[in-house]
C-alpha cells in the first residue's frame, strides 16, 4: 500500500473521533463508508483501494485532477460501475450497489456534470424520469401528481421554472437547476454533485449553496466535486484528495491551504495562476467590433482587442458572451454591425474567419472542438489543411510531422498522432484544439471557457500557452466564468449584461467586485 | 412568402396536367400494370386509338410504383367513385385483384379483361393471347431452328406471373417434342434486362456449348443477345412480345424470333369489345389474338411503329 | 390538467404550418378542380385506403423518435400476410392464421429490437438486413406465387362495417388511440423521446433502455402484422412483393407530419395528418386524371415542400 | 501517468483499424471464393472471374459516389432513380445525335444536377438527407417516366458499346474503368484536403465548420459527385445493355447501399473507404454468380444479402469497439 494511503487512514481514524454526531443523536456510524474500493479498466486502474467515510450532515469535498478517479468513484456510488474490490457500509452494515436502483434504495443521488435531461420532455417529466407515479388506470402514469410534486421540489430550491416547459427550451443554468431538482426529488440521504456551479450564475450559485446548507442541517450528506478552490474552502467540512485513482488524504479545511491542496492533487509543486505582469506593448488592433447585433440575442456590441493583449469577456452565464464569440467568428447569422480583423472588414462564415487568421476555441470541446473519432494528428492539421497543402494534395507524412512537432511543443500526452482524440484527458484534448489553431497560424484567438472541466495542472499550462501567444504578438479574447481567472490573466475586460456590453474595466480597475458590480442585473 | 410561391408551384403542376372535362358519351377506364414496359404502352395506344375511332373517352390508370398491387387496388376504388361506364382491366396480379373487380361489378360497372385473365370475378369478355400457345409455338420455332438437337437455356420471367407460368408450360411441352435437345439451365430473370444479362453471363461460364436460348419476354431476350455478342458466342435466341426492339434485332440477324401477342391489337380489340358491350352489340366471351411468330422471314409486315398502325372497325370485331 | 391541455394545444398549433398547410391547400385545389373529390364516398375511400399506411406510420413515429428507423416494416407486413394466407389455406382456421401473422410480425419486430439494442448495430443497417431476410422468406415460402383460397370470412375485415363505419377505419382509429395513449400516458411512451433525446439519462434513471427499445420495435412488428391482416383481407390473397417499399411511404408520412429525425422530437397527430395528406394527394391526382408520371413527381414534391415548410418554421423560431 | 499504460496495449489496433476492416473483408471474399471453387469447377476460371469483376464494376460506380455521401454522415436514396434518368436522357441523345460524347456528357451533367438538387435541399433548406433524397427519388423517377412515356430506346453505336462490352488485351473495358476510378477515388479521399475534410465532416460537422471547413460547399460537392458517378454508371449500363427503359433505376438503390455498408463504411460517417466499397460490391456479385453457377433458386438471394449485411456490420462493431473503448 502506498505511503500516502497509510497516512490518510491514520488521519481518518482520528477524524472519526471528531466526526459530527448525527443530528438525530444516534450512534456515530458513518452514513456511508467506502473500504478499499478498486476499479480497473483494460490498461487503467481507475480506482485503487479508496477508503473514506461519509458522515450524515457533512459536505465532503472531493478534489483531484481529471483522471484522478473522481468520476469513477461517483459512478461506483450511483451504481453505474460495480467496484472490482472493496466494500461499502451503510450505517455500519455491509451493502452492495450493483445498479442505479440499488443506489437509489440507499438514498444516493448523483448530479452529473453532463446533463442527464431529455430535451423533448417537460421539466416535470424530466424530474421524475424513471420514477413516474402510477395512474388510476393500471399501466398509465399520473401526470397530475408528477406535475404537483415537481412544482414542490422546484419550490424547495426557490426556482420558478415552468414545469410544463420542454427542457430543450431552457437555458443551461435552468437545466442545471432541473438537474438538481431531479436529484433532490429522490429525498436523497447522500447527494453527489460534480461541479454543479460550473454553469450557474452567481445568484443561482448562492441559491444552491443556501439549499445545500439546509439539506446539511437536515442530516443529508453531500459529496461535492469541484475545481474551484473558493468553493472547496467555503463549503467543505472535510476534503478528500484523489490522485491517479489512489486516495492521497482526507483533511480538514483549516488544516490546509489552497497551495497545499493543489500540491496534493498534482503531486508536484505547481504555482496556482499568479497575476500576470502588466503588458506594455499592445500592438495593432487585431479585432474591432462595432455595433454588432445578432438574432442569437446580442445587441450593439462594441469591443477592441489589440495584438499582444489578453482581453477578458465576462458576465453572468446567459449574458451573451458565447453568442458574441460565435457572431464574431461568423458562426451565427448577424443582423447588424461590423467586424474587422487586423484592419480588414470581415464578412462570411467560420471558413473566411479562419483564412483571416482567427481562431475559436469553443466552450464544448467534445461537441464543437474535436472530431473525436479522428486521430490527434488529423485534428491538429484540420484547420490548416489549406495552408499546409495549397495544392490541395494531402501528404500524410508532412501532416504527421506537423502534428508531431505540435504534440511536442504543447506536451500533449499521447503515444502517437494516430491515437483517436476521444481517449485523451480533458486537458490534453484542449491542447489539441489549441494546437489545431497554432498549426493554422492564427493570430487572434477567441477562448470560450478554456479551462472548463480541466484540472489545475493543465489550467496552468493552458494559461502559459496563452501568455506565449501574446508574447509573440497574437491577440487573445478570453471568455471565462471564473472571475479569478479574468482578474489574474487579462490586461482588461469587457463585462456583459443581458446581451449588451455593460462596460469595460481597464487593468487597474479589474477586480472581481467591479466585474460583479457591472454584471449584476439591477432590478 | 416562400410558402405562397411553393403553393403556386403545386397549383401550376396541378394546373397544366388537369385533364379535359368529361366529354359526353361513354367513358372507359383502362388499367395497365406499369408505365415502363413498352408492351403496355402499345396496349394503351391501341385502346386510345380505338376509343377515338368510336368517340369514347379514355381514362388511363397506371400504378405509380410499377406492378404495385396496393396501388392498383386503390386506383380501382378511385375509379368506382369516378363511375366510368366500363373498365378495360389488366390486373397487376391475376389473383390478388379479384376482390377489387368484384367490387367494381357490384357497383354495376362492367369489366372487360385484358391480357392477363383474372382468377375469379365476372367479366363481360376477355381479350388476350394464349400465353401457353405463345410459349409453345415460339419454343417450337426455336427448337426447329436448332435442328432438333443441342443445348438450350431458358430464362423465366417473374415467378408467379400467369403469363410466365403459361409460357414456360408451353416451352416445356415443346421441349418434349424434341428429345435430342438438352435443357441445360433454367433461371429466373424477372422479365428484366440487366438481370437477364448477368444471369446469362454467369450461365455461359458453366456451359461452353449453348445452341439456343428461350427468354420469356423480349427485354430478357435482348439482354441475352448482349451477353452472347459480348462473349462472341452465337446461339438461336427467341423472346416473346413482338416488341419493335426484337423485330430490329431479328432484322439484324441477332435474334431468331419473337412470339407476338400483338399488344396494340389487344388494346384495340379490348376497347372495341368493351364499347360494343356498352352499346348492346354482341361480343364474344373470349377473344384471343392468334399468336404470330415473327422471324427473319416475315418480320417486314410487323415492322411498323405502333403509332402508325390502325385498329379494325368496331363492326368487324365480333367476327374477328 | 386544463392548462396542460392548453399547453399541448399551443405546441400543436405551433406545429401546424408544415403539413396541415399543404393538406388544406391540396384539399382546396382538388375540391375545386374535381367534382368527384369532396363527396362522402370518395373521402371515406381516401381514409380507408390510408388505414394500412397509418398502421405502419404510427409505430414508425415512435421508432424515429428514438432516433431509429425501420426499413423492414414493409417486408415484415408482406411476410405476415404470406404466413397468414398459408396458415389459413393449410389449416382453414382464420383465428389461427391471425395469431400466426401477428406472431411473425412481433417476432421480426423483436428481432430488430434485439439486433439494434443488444448488438448495437445502427437501425438503418439492422433493418436493411432484416428487410432482406423477410423479403427472402416471402419469396421462398411462396416461390413467387400469390396464395389464394382464403376463407370468405376474411374478406369482411377489409370490406365489413361496424356501426356503419368501414372496418379498416375502426381498426385504424383504435390503433391511433392506443398509440396515443401509449406515447403520452404510459412510462413506455415517456421513454420514447428519452431514447432519442438522451439515452444516458434513461440509464441513470435506472430504466432498462435496451428492453424499452426492443419493445418499441416489437410494437412496430406487431402493427405490421395487423396491417398485413388488412392487406391480405383486401386482396383475399397474399403476394410475396405486395407491400415492398411501403416502409419508405411510412417514413415519408412521419417526416411530412413534422417528426424530426433527431433528439426525440415527435408528434403523433402530425403523422396522422401526413398519412392523410399522402392519401389525398394520390386520390386527387387520380381523379384529375393526371398522367401517372406527373403523380410520381407530385409525391416527391409533397415530401420536399412539407419538409421545407417545417424548416422555415424552425428558422423563424 | 496511467494515460500511457492505458494507451499502450490498444495502440497497435488503432494504428491498423482500416487495415483490419479491409482484411476481414478480403478474408470473407477468399472464403466465398474457396467455397465456390469447391462446389463449382466453372468458378475458378479466368473468364468467370473477369465476368464477376465486370458485373461488380456497375455496382462500384454507383456505390463509390454514394460512399462519399455516406462518409459525410448523409445518405442518398435517389441514386437508382438518378441512374435511370440520366440513362434514358443519354440514350435518346445518343440515338438522335449519334454522338456518344454529347450523350455521355449529358448523362454526367444530369446526374450532377440531381446531386446538386439534393445538396441544396440538405444544405440550404436543411431537410434531412434521408427525406430530401427520398423526395428527389420520386421526382427523378417521375421525370424519367414522363420523358420515356413507356417506350424503350436501344441500338447504340458499337464504339460506345465497347465501353460496356468491349475487351482490351482480353480484359473487359469496364474493369479498366473501375480500376482507374478506384485509384482516382482513393486519391481523392485519402490524398487530397477535400478527402480529409469529408472525413472530418462525417466525424463531427460542427467541429468541422468551426475549424474553417466550408461544410455546406463540401456537402454539395459530395452530392454532386455522387450524382455524376450515377450518371457515369448509367453510361456503363447503356453500353452493356444497349438499351434503356423507364424502370432501370427501380431496383438499384438498396443493393447499392448494401454494397457500401458491407464495404465497412459507417452510416454515422467519418469511417470507411472506397476500396472497402469495392469489396462490398464484389461480395454481393460473387453471391449472385455462385447462385447462378450452381443454378440455385434466386429466391434466396435477398435473404443471403440481408444476412451478410448484418454479419459485416456486426463484425465491424466488434473490431471497432475494441479500439474505441474508454
Amino acid at each position: 500500500m502506498p505511503p500516502g494511503n497509510v497516512h490518510s487512514i491514520a488521519r481518518m481514524t482520528n477524524l472519526a473521533t471528531i466526526a459530527p454526531v448525527e443530528s438525530d443523536g444516534g450512534p456515530a456510524a458513518p452514513l456511508l463508508e467506502l473500504r478499499g474500493i478498486s476499479k480497473t479498466f483494460p490498461g487503467v486502474r481507475a480506482l485503487d483501494n479508496v477508503s473514506f467515510p461519509i458522515w450524515a450532515g457533512e459536505i465532503h469535498m472531493l478534489c483531484g485532477e481529471n483522471g484522478a478517479g473522481k468520476s469513477s468513484l461517483m459512478k461506483v456510488l450511483c451504481g453505474a460501475y460495480v467496484a472490482d474490490e472493496g466494500e461499502l457500509f451503510n450505517h455500519g452494515e455491509k451493502i452492495e450497489i450493483k445498479s442505479t436502483l440499488d443506489a437509489r434504495k440507499f438514498g444516493i443521488a448523483v448530479i452529473f456534470q453532463e446533463f442527464s435531461l431529455v430535451p423533448y420532455l417537460s421539466v416535470a417529466q424530466n424530474i421524475y424520469l424513471g420514477r413516474e407515479f402510477q395512474g388510476k388506470i393500471p399501466g398509465t402514469i399520473d401526470r397530475q401528481k408528477i406535475r404537483s410534486e415537481a412544482r414542490r421540489v422546484l419550490a424547495m430550491i426557490g426556482s420558478d421554472i415552468d414545469i410544463d416547459a420542454q427542457v430543450h427550451s431552457l437555458g443551461v443554468a435552468q437545466q442545471q437547476i432541473v438537474e438538481i431538482a431531479k436529484a433532490l426529488s429522490q429525498n436523497a440521504r447522500i447527494l453527489v454533485m460534480d461541479e454543479p456551479t460550473s454553469a450557474l450564475s452567481d445568484t443561482e450559485t448562492e441559491h444552491l449553496f443556501g439549499m445545500m446548507r439546509r439539506l446539511k442541517a437536515n442530516g443529508v450528506a453531500i459529496v461535492y466535486i469541484s475545481h474551484r478552490m473558493a468553493e472547496v474552502f467555503l463549503l467543505g467540512d472535510r476534503i478528500t484528495i484523489l490522485r491517479d485513482g489512489k486516495m492521497v488524504a482526507t483533511v480538514l479545511p483549516h488544516e490546509t491551504s489552497p497551495g497545499d491542496l493543489v500540491q496534493k492533487m498534482v503531486g508536484r509543486k505547481v504555482d496556482a495562476i499568479h497575476r500576470r505582469g502588466a503588458n506594455m506593448k499592445a500592438g495593432e488592433v487585431a479585432l474591432d467590433v462595432r455595433g454588432l447585433s445578432a438574432p442569437s440575442g446580442i445587441a450593439d456590441i462594441n469591443l477592441q482587442v489589440r495584438a499582444g493583449e489578453i482581453v477578458g469577456l465576462c458576465g453572468l452565464v446567459g449574458s451573451g458572451r458565447t453568442e458574441v464569440a460565435r457572431a464574431i467568428f461568423g458562426a451565427d447569422r448577424i443582423t447588424g454591425g461590423d467586424v474587422t480583423f487586423f484592419g480588414k472588414k470581415f464578412t462570411g462564415g467560420p471558413d473566411k474567419a479562419t483564412q483571416m487568421g482567427v481562431a475559436l476555441i469553443p466552450e464544448s470541446r467534445k461537441a464543437q472542438g474535436l472530431a473525436l473519432i479522428r486521430s490527434v494528428g488529423d485534428n491538429i492539421v484540420l484547420a490548416a489543411l489549406d495552408k499546409l497543402f495549397p495544392s490541395r494534395v494531402f501528404h500524410p507524412s508532412k501532416a504527421r510531422h506537423t502534428a508531431e512537432t505540435m504534440i511536442k511543443k504543447l506536451r500533449i500526452s499521447t503515444p502517437s498522432p494516430r491515437r483517436t482524440v476521444q481517449v485523451l484527458s480533458g486537458g490534453n484534448q484542449q491542447k489539441v484544439v489549441i494546437g489545431k489553431w497554432l498549426t493554422a497560424d492564427a493570430r487572434l484567438f477567441i477562448f470560450d471557457e478554456p479551462t472548463r472541466g480541466i484540472d489545475v495542472g493543465a489550467k496552468a499550462e493552458i494559461f502559459a500557452l496563452m501568455y506565449d501567444l501574446v508574447e509573440n504578438g497574437a491577440a487573445v479574447l478570453m471568455i471565462s466564468s471564473e472571475l479569478s481567472e479574468i482578474v489574474n490573466v487579462c490586461d482588461r475586460a469587457y463585462v456583459m449584461r443581458e446581451g449588451r456590453v455593460a462596460g469595460e474595466l481597464p487593468r487597474d480597475r479589474l477586480t472581481e467586485e467591479n466585474i460583479l458590480q457591472l454584471g449584476m442585473h439591477h432590478e | 412568402m416562400k410558402k405562397a410561391i411553393l403553393l403556386i408551384s403545386i397549383l401550376s403542376v396541378a394546373g397544366f396536367t388537369a385533364g379535359p372535362v368529361l366529354a359526353d358519351g361513354e367513358t372507359v377506364a383502362v388499367f395497365t400494370k406499369n408505365q415502363t414496359n413498352p408492351f403496355f404502352e402499345s396496349i394503351r395506344v391501341g385502346a386510345t386509338k380505338a376509343a377515338a375511332s368510336v368517340g369514347v373517352k379514355v381514362i388511363q390508370y397506371v400504378p405509380i410504383k410499377p406492378d404495385s398491387i396496393p396501388e392498383q387496388l386503390s386506383q380501382v376504388e378511385d375509379a368506382i367513385v369516378k363511375k366510368p361506364n366500363a373498365l378495360l382491366f389488366t390486373p397487376v396480379d391475376y389473383k390478388a385483384l379479384v376482390p377489387a373487380i368484384e367490387k367494381v361489378t357490384a357497383a354495376g360497372i362492367p369489366v372487360t379483361g385484358l391480357t392477363d385473365k383474372l382468377a375469379g370475378g365476372q367479366i363481360v369478355s376477355f381479350i388476350g393471347a394464349e400465353d401457353y400457345r405463345l410459349g409453345l409455338e415460339t419454343a417450337q420455332s426455336l427448337l426447329k431452328a436448332m435442328g432438333g438437337k443441342g443445348n438450350v437455356v431458358a430464362l423465366e420471367g417473374v415467378k408467379g406471373a400467369i403469363s410466365n407460368t403459361d409460357r414456360m408450360k408451353g416451352f416445356t411441352d415443346a421441349l418434349k417434342e424434341f428429345p435430342n435437345v438438352k435443357l441445360v439451365a433454367t433461371q429466373p430473370a424477372n422479365y428484366q434486362r440487366l438481370q437477364a444479362l448477368q444471369v446469362m453471363e454467369n450461365i455461359m461460364q458453366t456451359h461452353a456449348q449453348i445452341d439456343g436460348v428461350f427468354a420469356a419476354n423480349d427485354a430478357m431476350a435482348t439482354g441475352v443477345v448482349e451477353a452472347m455478342s459480348a462473349a462472341n458466342r452465337k446461339a438461336f435466341i427467341v423472346g416473346i412480345n413482338g416488341s419493335q426492339e426484337a423485330i430490329d434485332l431479328i432484322k439484324g440477324g441477332k435474334m431468331h424470333a419473337t412470339g407476338s401477342s400483338d399488344p396494340f391489337m389487344q388494346g384495340c380489340l379490348g376497347m372495341l369489345t368493351t364499347v360494343r358491350a356498352l352499346r348492346k352489340m354482341p361480343v364474344k366471351k373470349e377473344l384471343m389474338v392468334t399468336p404470330v411468330i415473327i422471324d427473319s422471314v416475315n418480320y417486314k409486315q410487323y415492322d411498323v411503329p405502333v403509332a402508325t398502325r390502325s385498329c379494325p372497325k368496331i363492326d368487324d370485331v365480333a367476327t374477328n | 390538467m386544463s392548462e396542460r391541455v392548453l399547453a399541448q394545444g399551443f405546441s400543436a398549433l405551433g406545429r401546424i404550418p408544415g403539413v396541415a398547410f399543404v393538406l388544406v391547400a391540396l384539399f382546396a385545389i382538388f375540391a375545386s378542380m374535381s367534382p368527384g373529390f369532396s363527396t362522402a364516398p370518395n373521402l371515406s375511400n381516401i381514409l380507408v385506403q390510408s388505414a394500412i399506411l397509418l398502421l405502419l406510420a404510427l409505430p414508425m413515429t415512435f421508432i424515429i423518435m428514438t432516433e431509429g428507423l425501420d426499413l423492414s416494416i414493409g417486408a415484415v407486413l408482406t411476410l405476415a400476410s404470406v404466413v397468414l394466407a398459408s396458415v389459413a389455406v393449410s389449416t382453414g382456421s382464420l383465428p389461427l392464421a391471425f395469431v400466426a401473422a401477428l406472431a411473425i410480425g412481433l417476432a421480426f419486430g423483436l428481432l430488430n429490437g434485439w439486433i439494434i439494442a443488444w448488438l448495437d448495430i445502427p437501425p438503418f443497417v439492422a433493418t436493411l438486413g432484416t428487410l432482406g431476410i423477410a423479403q427472402g422468406l416471402c419469396l421462398v415460402l411462396t416461390d413467387g406465387q400469390s396464395i389464394v383460397g382464403m376463407p370468405p370470412a376474411l374478406h369482411y375485415i377489409y370490406s365489413g362495417y361496424l356501426l356503419g363505419i368501414p372496418f379498416p377505419l375502426v381498426i385504424a382509429a383504435v390503433a391511433y388511440v392506443a398509440m396515443h395513449g401509449i406515447l403520452y400516458h404510459t412510462r413506455l411512451g415517456t421513454y420514447v423521446p428519452a431514447l432519442g433525446g438522451n439515452r444516458e439519462a434513461l440509464r441513470h434513471a435506472g430504466v432498462n433502455d435496451r428492453l424499452v427499445l426492443a419493445v418499441i420495435y416489437g410494437i412496430g412488428g406487431l402493427m405490421a402484422g395487423v396491417a398485413g391482416l388488412l392487406l391480405t383481407s383486401r386482396m383475399s390473397a397474399a403476394h410475396p412483393t405486395a407491400a415492398i417499399g411501403m416502409e419508405f411511404d411510412a417514413i415519408a408520412a412521419v417526416a411530412v407530419g413534422g417528426t424530426q429525425f433527431e433528439r426525440g422530437e415527435g408528434w403523433l397527430f402530425g403523422t396522422l395528418l401526413g398519412v392523410i395528406t399522402i392519401g389525398v394527394l394520390r386520390n386527387g391526382l387520380n381523379l384529375l386524371e393526371m398522367p401517372s408520371s406527373v403523380q410520381v413527381v407530385c409525391v416527391g414534391l409533397l415530401v420536399i415542400v412539407a419538409l421545407f415548410l417545417d424548416g422555415m418554421r424552425k428558422v423563424q423560431e | 501517468m496511467s494515460q500511457a499504460e492505458a494507451v499502450a496495449p490498444k495502440f497497435k489496433i488503432t494504428l491498423s483499424r482500416d487495415v483490419i476492416d479491409v482484411a476481414y473483408r478480403l478474408l470473407a471474399v477468399a472464403l466465398i471464393c474457396i467455397v465456390l471453387s469447391l462446389v463449382s469447377d466453372a468458378f475458378l476460371t479466368t473468364n468467370n472471374l473477369l465476368n464477376v469483376l465486370r458485373q461488380a464494376s456497375l455496382v462500384f460506380f454507383m456505390a463509390s459516389g454514394l460512399t462519399l455521401v455516406i462518409l459525410t454522415g448523409k445518405i442518398d436514396l435517389s441514386i437508382g432513380a438518378t441512374v435511370g434518368l440520366s440513362a434514358c436522357v443519354a440514350a435518346t441523345i445518343i440515338k438522335s445525335t449519334g454522338s456518344p460524347w454529347i450523350g455521355g456528357l449529358a448523362a454526367i451533367c444530369i446526374g450532377a444536377l440531381v446531386g446538386l438538387g439534393n445538396g441544396l435541399m440538405v444544405t440550404k433548406l436543411r431537410i434531412p438527407s434521408f427525406i430530401a433524397t427520398y423526395g428527389m427519388l420520386w421526382v427523378a423517377q417521375g421525370a424519367t417516366y414522363y420523358y420515356m412515356s413507356g417506350q424503350s430506346v436501344y441500338g447504340f453505336p458499337p464504339g460506345f458499346r465497347a465501353l460496356g462490352s468491349g475487351y482490351l488485351l482480353g480484359i473487359p473495358i469496364p474493369i479498366y474503368l473501375m480500376v482507374v476510378f478506384m485509384l482516382l477515388g482513393n486519391f481523392f479521399t485519402k490524398r487530397t484536403t477535400y478527402g480529409q475534410q469529408i472525413y472530418a465532416i462525417g466525424a463531427n460537422s460542427v467541429a468541422g465548420r468551426l475549424s474553417g471547413i466550408p461544410v455546406n460547399s463540401r456537402l454539395n460537392l459530395v452530392f454532386i459527385l455522387s450524382g455524376a458517378m450515377a450518371g457515369l454508371a448509367s453510361l456503363i449500363y447503356l453500353a452493356r445493355l444497349n438499351s434503356a427503359e423507364g424502370d432501370i433505376g427501380e431496383t438499384l438503390t438498396l443493393p447499392t447501399i448494401a454494397a457500401v455498408v458491407i464495404g465497412g463504411t459507417s452510416l454515422f460517417g467519418g469511417v470507411g473507404s472506397l476500396f472497402g466499397t469495392f469489396i462490398g460490391g464484389l461480395i454481393l456479385t460473387l453471391i449472385l454468380n455462385g447462385m447462378n453457377l450452381l443454378s440455385l433458386n434466386a429466391n434466396w438471394q435477398p435473404l443471403v444479402t440481408g444476412l451478410i449485411v448484418l454479419l459485416a456490420v456486426w463484425l465491424d462493431m466488434k473490431t471497432r469497439s475494441k479500439t474505441d473503448s474508454n
